[in-house]
């Protein structure tokens, strides 16, 4: 499109590469966390569950600042990505999912899990004495019945990956085209007082979440789901 | 009421340490906020209770002055960046041909568009003609500090930070940039509007301009200005 | 391990305040009745023989096969059991149809064999299959449940009062059935029932519980002597008011 | 306590006050709000429940500045603020609570209202027939059942104020004292290199809130209620 | 506005494919049977007397007074009636005794009063009262509920199956309560049962339905002519087998 500048342009399609990518891997990690959480209750599931909900309380820069130690040579992460060939899982794609997904993982399991609470006891003693097997219980009767968390375990990380900036910022180092993303180029429009980029990109990133959020939630409004 | 100052991220450490000078000086009480100097110039603008505000640049409390916000009279350099080339490892220091050589993965500059010192390091590059070759391994931070955090942690190996973030440091080398390559980095201080009749804010302002403050301002790794017509311009 | 057919089965244990301690058999076919007050532990019964109750203690085994002892527990899901609950825990999310095939081998073919229509048609759930099971009346959805249960083929069928929301007319066509389809698959059933008439037309054999515990199976015709004064039947002292 | 400057215990208390009297609020305005949006499902609910989760999409600092203009002395905020005579709304503890209410909304909405809808419209009729109010249905039915979501809510908006950085560092204006919160005062520890005492404030933030999620979520698993 | 006693009702509208076309009334006082085919509409029926269908045309008439009708709608709250649902419906987060309480009027101070122990003696709940619902048997469940529904001390009384789940030793015990409990309070009752011995032994008035229609009420004993050619009584069948 004439106006849109290409930097732009680029960071739009890492912004939603990322958001797809990280909510996907979110919902798929948190189902199975969630549900092991769920049932039965063991008291040191609890803290798992606190521990999960840590990264929230640490202003994101600074779980930026420990992550960018884990990322490094030093750290774990330097030793993941010795095996193929790099120094740091910080400034690429890799890393900047893995922080978002540390980050937005609590938003993903506490809905899912709650949903699986509420659903109790009965429709999972019901397929067993169908004879379905814990794994087929899981995908055929708790995922569908848990609709309405995964929801909106989606739309909270999506919309929270889509603005989380602190992290990416930090772990991210703003190359464009790599790491990027809109978040980082309109801080950058705002700082830089360029309002009428900022206003555009900031109005352009609310309507998509808009109609996206939108989409989503009619999917939680749908009373039955067909699975053939 | 304390004296409030606003003082842009790269400065906070030296102005407490002025701040806590004055305060035992005067028996007045200071208090220090910080941010990006573009973000406390709009906090200024929408009626942030600051009485003086230390930048990072020139333009910001240029802007500040025009639309009334502050007192031209006022306003002045506090203090001069320096621009260094850091690596955290011992051996030779970091310089123009270590660059040039290529022997690394990331150098960490920070980002021209909210911080000066990221400018000036681009325009660096630019003089020695390095940065079209080194473009794709430029990883930019949001601040100085945010630079820093990223060489110091090993996932850059080298670059761009301001002198007096590493002045102190005990581990690591750098080399200083010569001023020549790139734009002065002013910082300049501004009396802000509604302390314009407020005596301690004048006050401050007079103990900034002094000696014993120009002389931790150096200490601190920065220039300051020389002779009295620098203050007064 | 023993070799016999049909189920032999003791358990005890406790549930909050209600402990039961139970011990029974079941011969390789045909139907016995549960019977006992409202909260005497029969729908315990039937859930330790699922496997549902994992907190229970004791034995079970099945057609010479060990479900449960000291050292072994065979999880519900691997015990070839049709369970009708008490209350239908339908699957919300599904049709009537798709209720009905979950648990048969072979699963969505299932509703193209000669069983499942023999099943709708005897429950009467011809015109409901695509419904969803959440806009079901109380009846109807009971007989999803059994049909559920049925179509599961099991070896051993284990059913909560059944027929408790049914009408008579539905109830005497459904009864017969249940009795053909116990004989013809030769599987044996444990029938939950509080309705004397049902219990005199379908079943042989009869345990009688109270508070937990199992007296000795009697067999039918002898219950009004062991169990009408402790238990006396509805009609008696309706009719001598 | 010794080694503890008074700056850091002025942000912890200005922390603690801004996260409970947040997560208070949040919880009030979110429990009739979800029950509102739950029940009956209307079509334009679905929009309203994406305008809820919009701020989630901008950056922070972003919303930070968005924030501070309809706050200032030319936005809606700064009219407000004229009622007792100040400029603008920003800069002060109330500016800082209705940022962080904004921001946290969705995480306190969306697990309260799923909540409301796993409890069905059983109870409610029951209630209903049994002479209950709707009033009566929401505080003696509705809000124990919804228990779970209602823990969940708090743990996430908790978190998140704690944690929150960028929308308060922006309208708050790190005003020690008034609107210099923890997390704020990390950053500024983060900024000058103090690692030492940024480690510690870190690692309290983190033991402190581990252990207030650990003591919520022990609620959350607590079978039943017994309210008198 | 009539100001006879005893509701008169009628009512039409559809859910989902059912389609329902109802016109009855009850008398000021006595226990009226609501009979008919599972999934013809009986709950439906009791649902729309309530208040809780309001997709529900028609009109509704109580005493006197106007519940619905073309213009009016009272919601089901205001409504003074008393309502055992088929699915027995607890407060999961409540007590037994918290359960029982909630509707009375009056609400914490009620288990102190005498019509409270009276209740709980006679559903024999007096051992359950500090016990969690959700520990409860079937039985024991619609028991609470049975008792949750008299102790709201309702000007009409709408039971759907309320007996279904339990034992003939509770319902000889119950059944002659609740025919005395509407005598007492001079209260009608809408009773739903599949059971003929039930009907015959409480109501003296039936009403049956069949797809969403009612047909003219009949007086019990004419039952036998109208309809038992349509719905054969349980027991003929089975006997003659
Ligand atoms: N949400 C719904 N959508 C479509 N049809 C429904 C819905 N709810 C109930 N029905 C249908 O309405 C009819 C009447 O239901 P109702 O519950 O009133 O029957 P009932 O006479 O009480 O039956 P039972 O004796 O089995 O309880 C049934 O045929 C049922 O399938
Ligand atoms: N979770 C629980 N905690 C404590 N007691 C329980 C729990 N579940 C059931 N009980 C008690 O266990 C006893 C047996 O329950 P069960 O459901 O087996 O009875 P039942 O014979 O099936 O009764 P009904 O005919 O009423 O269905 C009851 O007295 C009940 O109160
Ligand atoms: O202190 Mo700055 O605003 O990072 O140059
Ligand atoms: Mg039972
Ligand atoms: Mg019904």
């Amino acid at each position: 499109m004439k106006g849109i500048p290409t930097d732009v342009i680029e960071a739009t399609i890492l912004t939603l590469e990322l958001a797809v990518v990280t909510t996907g891997m979110l919902v798929t990690i948190a189902l199975p966390l969630a549900w092991w959480l769920a049932f039965p209750h063991r008291w040191w599931k609890s803290m798992v569950n606190a521990v999960i909900s840590l990264p929230l309380v640490l202003p994101p820069s600074v779980l930026g600042y420990y992550l960018l130690l884990a990322f490094g040579p030093t750290g774990p992460g330097g030793w993941i990505a010795r095996l193929w060939g790099a120094r740091t899982l910080a400034f690429s794609f890799h890393g900047l999912v893995i922080g978002s997904l540390l980050y937005a993982l609590p938003f993903a399991v506490q809905p899912i899990q709650n949903a699986f609470h509420a659903m109790g006891r009965h429709p999972v003693e019901s397929a067993a004495v169908l004879g379905a097997s814990p794994w087929r219980t899981f995908y055929r009767i708790a995922i569908p019945m848990a609709w309405r968390g995964v929801v909106t375990a989606i739309v909270l990380s999506f919309a929270h990956t889509i603005g989380e900036f602190g992290i990416v910022l930090m772990i991210g180092g703003d190359i464009p085209g790599q790491t990027r993303v809109l978040s980082v180029a309109l801080y950058d429009y705002v700082e830089s007082a360029r309002w009428h980029d900022a206003n555009m990109i900031a109005g352009g990133m609310v309507m998509f979440s808009f109609l996206t959020i939108l989409l989503l939630s009619s999917l939680q409004n749908r009373k039955r789901r067909h699975t053939s | 009421d304390p004296l409030r100052l606003a003082v842009a991220a790269n400065f906070i450490q030296t102005a407490q340490q002025l701040a806590d000078e004055f305060m035992q000086r005067t028996d007045l009480s200071v208090t220090i906020s910080s941010g990006s100097s573009g973000q406390l110039a709009t906090q200024v603008r929408e009626g942030a209770p600051f009485d003086i505000f230390l930048s990072a640049d020139t333009q910001r409390p240029e802007e500040l002055v025009s639309s009334g916000l502050a007192i031209a009279s006022s306003r002045f350099t506090y203090a001069i960046g320096q621009l260094v080339l850091w690596r955290p490892t011992t051996g030779i220091p970091p310089d123009e041909q270590m660059l040039r050589n290529g022997q690394f993965a990331h150098l960490a500059l920070c980002n021209p568009a909210t911080a000066p010192y990221g400018a000036a390091a681009i325009e660096t590059l630019k003089a020695w003609n390095l940065y079209d070759q080194l473009r794709p391994r430029l990883v930019v931070a949001q601040s100085v500090s945010q630079a820093l955090e990223l060489i110091q942690s090993g996932n850059a190996e080298l670059g761009f930070v301001a002198l007096a973030q590493v002045s102190r440091l005990k581990e690591g080398k750098y080399t200083v940039i010569p001023e020549s390559l790139y734009s002065p980095l002013r910082q300049d201080a501004v009396l802000l509007s509604r302390a314009g009749e407020n005596i301690d804010a004048r006050q401050f302002m007079t103990f900034l301009h002094g000696p014993q403050a120009r002389d931790m301002i150096r200490r601190a790794g920065y220039l300051t200005p020389n002779g009295e017509q620098e203050a007064a311009r | 391990m023993t070799q016999d057919q049909g189920l032999r089965a003791a358990f005890y244990g406790r549930i909050g305040a209600f402990r039961y301690n139970v011990e029974f058999t079941l011969p390789g076919h045909g139907i016995t009745a549960l019977s006992g007050p409202s909260g005497c532990g029969k729908s315990t019964v039937l859930r330790c023989i699922a496997g549902l109750e994992r907190s229970a203690e004791g034995y079970c085994h099945f057609n010479g096969r060990i479900w449960q002892d000291g050292r072994k527990f065979i999880p519900a899901w691997k015990r070839p059991v049709g369970f009708v609950f008490q209350h239908p825990s339908l699957f919300p999310h599904m049709s009537v149809r798709q209720n009905l095939v979950f648990g048969s081998p072979g699963n969505w073919r299932a509703s193209l064999r000669s069983g499942f229509s023999e099943v709708v048609t005897i429950l009467d759930l011809e015109t409901l299959l695509d419904r969803n099971v959440t806009q079901l009346s109380g009846g109807e959805k009971q007989r999803v449940a059994i049909g559920r249960a049925l179509l599961r083929r099991p070896l051993l069928l284990l059913m909560d009062e059944p027929l408790s929301a049914l009408d008579q007319a539905r109830k005497s066509r459904i009864l017969p059935y249940l009795k053909a389809f116990s004989k013809r698959m030769n599987i044996p059933v444990l029938y939950i029932s509080h309705d004397r008439k049902e219990i005199d037309y379908l079943t042989d054999r009869i345990i009688l519980m109270d508070a937990g515990q199992t007296f000795n199976p009697s067999i039918n015709h002898d219950m009004e002597n062991t169990a009408c004064r402790k238990y006396p039947v509805f009609s008696a002292p309706l009719l001598g008011e």
